[in-house]
């Protein structure tokens, strides 16, 4: 790990800011605080930390129902997450989309996005978009093992190659789509295979090793940026919690999940920092107090923050909508 | 008679059935080991092992392949998993299952049932509160069924397994857990035939699914103020039962349509159009409409409740109809 | 003025904003080399060659990829090659483009404009014939536009190409060549403005698209036996211009609304629904409603001519309402 | 070719036969005695020949819009195909399908289709409905290259994969989309590497050689039966007429259609049987004269036939349609 120390330790903020958003998020939905659903994105934070590492604000990338994590690598803020959350006017939404649908068009986050495979179109019009306009930015699309069994995602994928344009496809393999496993659901063993049949590389990395991830895909968008054509990342991680927070969990063995929490990308990068005298216990203590404050100021942030008006209902829809009838 | 949930009259009307007929199975997704997000197949759970399976996320060829297991001879069950997701293999139904037996002058006979949730329930937000049954009124081709009560869904997804042609059956979210009285003994409900959940003569109020129980919550209010309102839940919407929403109309002389789905466009409109072109005459007062405010549904609870119509916009609506 | 032909006249308005508008750009299946299978865009050909372009047979993608183009600043127009076309890749528009500005709170501009042919032509039967308008009137967050006329279509395009909101464009197969009156100097046509295509006292017929000029036809009939009608094209139904109707019906008293597409919860019933609740006073008849029967388009000529409304089924409506 | 001589001339003959239904069809649509579309199968007829060889009475297939050598190779009636054609009520469907829509279930063609990709789900289908009942049916589903790039190309094949369904997936790429040629739209430059995204045999065979489509299909579909799984053969072959009669073709070069022609598949097998003696010219032209007396039989019983009334057009919708309103 030749890299700077700074550099080193961002990542592991960001992780860490990561898993403390959603260890907060969890609580508060259980606490009953929360509407709607909540995807957890725990013990997958190396994933979004270490790919969008190498991604400038320029920048774009499409996220999914998971996405907490994706905004908050790609440089979000977390008080306009969390009131969102919470459905508030200061959120990300005005409190009009929700977990499922942050975005924030001005840090080229495109949306999460609430239809499995739905980010994929976009992601590649992005790409067609720039490819157009001739600039050198890129577009990572993130995405689940599931979504690579939708009809998007192949479309997506042969777009994308034959007009060569600059998008990442990213697909976090966390070994479930919801109750179903992705071994009984995709018929690969690695879904970076798929590829083969667009003519683009395809790479299988190890998802909870947040240098290997930025290392890969900064390859990759290096080759998007230089006109190289798209890729497929593929990122081996597990899914740590329920699919959604309130999830019974009658699909899986909880040994299984403890097995996989051994390996969680966040002590495991941990681990290699402390060895290599890049973090000490201080340090640690520190990073993670400061990002559990800022998610409890995020909360009293979003706490204080109005509920919408039954008038903020109709607006937003389009840009001009005269004689729009609500 | 029992008192029964709408899930588990749902899961007993397709579990007697699957005994009888070894051609009926089912899949969608998250259904087979946890019964469904909304638990609409928790009954299911454990039973006929072979003949339940979980799928990827495919929807197109989710929808697709009901087509092509009911003309080989089999009788699928499809959950849809969110009316939502019905856009994402739509297809499938619309150009395949709506017209393949019209297209091939009568081939086959695609006795094939889609089901699953649709509605809104605590802040889904906009991809996941939708009900879309219009569209399947407005192209021709395949019968739906929208029921309200533990009862009906019994018996109307009883008719549609015994039945040749095509179904769809929306089931809201908020109707799984409700409870209601279920015979033991065996009974289907006829589609196309419509029930006067309450009798009344001042106003007929036509509605389906979850805004039945919001209707019923309405006229027990307008009991209060000596209004007495009739509500018919038309239980299925291809075809739906013209006669006795006439009926009832010429008997009151006022209508109000009341649906979950947006307002414009919604099938209010066409009821609407029906009966004032058959019943003018009988009409005191405009039919009004009540439906959803035409925005996709946001999430913030106090935003979805006032872009979802409820009880009190039929009380509304009742009293604008009678003024 | 000029005559030219109505896929002429979609070709200069796109023409001209492409030299204007650099972020505008075009592509979809079969339009770069022959210029669309209708010839819709047999004028552009040659024409910004780096601009338009052909794609595979990939129709999510192809109307998804227009909403990430938009949202980086560029101005796509897709073609949808068939309106039956859009099912197999819809979840891109009724769940995402309609959707995104909303849900997140108003941000981004969605300046892009989906266009394609629809509506019945020489037998090309169930899957290649259909007119679906209507679910995105039903469906929120899209702009329809549906021109009738080459005047009217080069107007209406201008003002989507140059507005900031997602537009769906229907152009009914049989109007491609019919020709038309446009000026060389710059206009637009903005939306939500009823077009009088002709002005009558005895009857008022609202229509849109091919069904205008079936209109004016039954209209010219009408005249014979000294019936005068007023002939509304909406040309966009979302918004539609609800004064203009309304006016027309206050005068006439009498209403039929035409369309093409199914009359089963097709948009006529919406116009309907709205009108006898906003002006039921006015009305000397009930409002009749012209469209297809309700079933999926047969192939034999004699058999989509009956299902396909015509002149007479509007003269047939039209004196029905007069009776 | 090891095969007896009357096995080798029926594959011969239901070619010849395709061939001048298709000839007779492109006359009758130019002088303006069809309504509709056309779509030609002419230069393609070995690949529905040679698969359908193999299968069984009882076993399905699903095909496209270029669907006519499909029915033909099935066992279809030409009577009936041509009625359709013109609309009649003794057609396939009563008149109300057309080209586009012809099916015969009773002998397992479970429909054309209108709809590029939308037999596949149909043909997956057809497939699960055999593995729940348990027997030992196929199905081999025909479909283009354009079709390849469908999202329901995808979906399907992942489906059939993991259940493992008997499906043989038949991609006849003929070079063209349409206006657009293969290379462009479709990322790769064999569509059978595909098979690789989904863990199923994917193999590349010439289109326009009957014998050894045959063989392919006959593994293939022996591996179906067997309960070994789905797979995915790749026929190349070229479209030699436009995409439908009366295409303009300003997309491609004649030459390029004159030098293809030379390799057409029932010139490249009668080559064949005469060299093998298989075949002379008197039973040539027999096989020839009887196919178009074949056709012109059709032709005539198709004109005599009524049209249909308008009625009939308000009949099968449903089975019961009690209470529907048309
Ligand atoms: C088109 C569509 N179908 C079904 C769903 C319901 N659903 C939400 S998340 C999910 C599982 C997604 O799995 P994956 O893509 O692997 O992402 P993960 O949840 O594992 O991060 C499902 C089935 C959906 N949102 N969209
Ligand atoms: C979903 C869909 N999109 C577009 C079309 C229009 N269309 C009809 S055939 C065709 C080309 C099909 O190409 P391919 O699958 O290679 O089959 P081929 O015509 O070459 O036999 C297209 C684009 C269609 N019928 N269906
Ligand atoms: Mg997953
Ligand atoms: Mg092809």
């Amino acid at each position: 790990m030749s890299y700077p120390k700074d550099f080193l330790l961002n990542l592991y903020k960001t992780m860490v800011r990561i898993r403390n958003f959603e260890i907060m998020a969890e609580k508060l939905f259980l606490e009953g605080e929360l509407p709607g659903f909540i995807h957890l994105y725990i013990g997958e934070e190396a994933i979004a930390t270490g790919v969008i590492a190498d991604l400038r604000k320029d920048d774009f990338i499409t996220s999914t129902h998971r996405g907490h994590g994706h905004m908050i690598a790609k440089g979000a803020n977390i008080n306009r997450m969390m009131a969102e959350l919470y459905g508030r006017t200061t959120g990300y939404c005005k409190g009009k989309g929700g977990s499922m649908h942050i975005a924030d068009f001005s840090i080229g986050v495109l949306g999460a996005n609430g239809v499995v495979g739905g980010g994929l179109p976009i992601a590649v019009g992005a790409g067609l978009g720039i490819k157009m306009k001739k600039t050198d930015q890129v577009v990572v699309a993130f995405f689940g093992d599931g979504a690579s069994n939708t009809g998007a995602f192949h479309e997506s994928l042969n777009f994308a190659s034959i007009y060569k344009l600059p998008v990442i496809f990213v697909v976090e393999n966390n070994k479930f789509a919801s109750t179903a496993t992705t071994k009984e659901t995709t018929s690969i063993e690695n879904i970076s295979d798929r590829a083969v049949g667009y003519g683009i590389p395809g790479i299988t990395i190890d998802g909870n090793d947040v240098i290997t991830i930025y290392e890969t895909a900064k390859e990759m968008i290096k080759r998007a940026r230089e006109d190289g054509g798209p890729s497929l990342i593929e990122a081996k991680t597990y899914r740590i919690k329920g699919h959604f927070v309130g999830d019974p969990e009658l699909y899986r063995d909880k040994k299984e999940v403890e097995e996989f929490w051994l390996n969680e990308p966040i002590r495991k990068f941990e681990k290699k920092l402390v060895e290599e005298k890049m973090l000490n216990e201080t340090e640690k203590r520190k990073i993670w107090e400061d990002a559990q404050k800022e998610i409890e100021e995020a909360v009293t942030f979003a706490k204080e923050s109005p509920v919408p008006n039954n008038e903020d209902a109709l607006t937003d829809l389009f840009v001009n909508d005269s004689g729009y009838d609500y | 008679m029992r008192e029964i949930t709408f899930a588990e009259a749902l899961g007993e009307a397709i579990s007697e059935e699957m005994e009888k007929d070894p051609t009926i199975f089912t899949y969608g997704e998250d259904i087979a080991k946890q019964g469904g997000i909304f638990g609409a197949y928790k009954s299911l759970l454990g039973k006929f092992p072979e003949r339940i399976f979980d799928t990827p996320i495919s929807e197109e060829v989710i929808y697709g392949s009901a087509l092509g297991a009911a003309l080989v001879g089999m009788r699928p069950i499809v959950e849809f998993h969110f009316a939502d997701f019905l856009f994402t293999g739509i297809q499938s139904i619309t150009l395949q299952i709506e017209k393949i037996r019209y297209m091939t002058g009568g081939q086959g006979k695609l006795h094939l049932l889609l089901r699953g949730p649709d509605g809104i329930s605590n802040s889904a937000a906009a991809q996941h509160s939708e009900s879309i049954e219009t569209i399947f009124m407005h192209t021709p081709g395949i019968k739906v069924i929208i029921p309200s009560t533990p009862y009906d869904i019994k018996g109307l997804i009883k008719t549609a397994l015994k039945g040749d042609d095509p179904v769809i059956c929306f089931e809201h979210k908020m109707l799984y857990k409700i409870k209601g009285l279920v015979p033991e003994e065996e009974y289907t409900i006829p589609l196309g035939v419509a029930d006067i959940k309450k009798e009344g003569n001042d106003v007929t109020i036509v509605t389906m699914s979850h805004m039945v129980h919001e209707s019923l919550k309405a006229a027990e209010e307008l009991e209060k103020e000596d209004i007495c309102a009739e509500v018919i839940d038309l239980r299925t919407l291809v075809p739906w039962d013209k006669n006795k929403v006439i009926e009832s109309v010429k008997k009151t002389n006022h209508l109000v349509v009341a649906h979950e789905t947006w307002k414009r466009a919604g099938w209010g409109a066409e009821i609407t159009s029906v009966v004032q072109e058959e019943a003018l005459d009988y009409l005191d007062a405009p039919i009004i409409r009540v439906g959803a405010k035409n925005v996709p549904m946001p999430f913030a609870p106090q935003l979805q409740d006032f872009v979802t119509p409820n009880y009190k916009d039929i009380i509304d609506a009742v009293k604008k109809v009678l003024r």
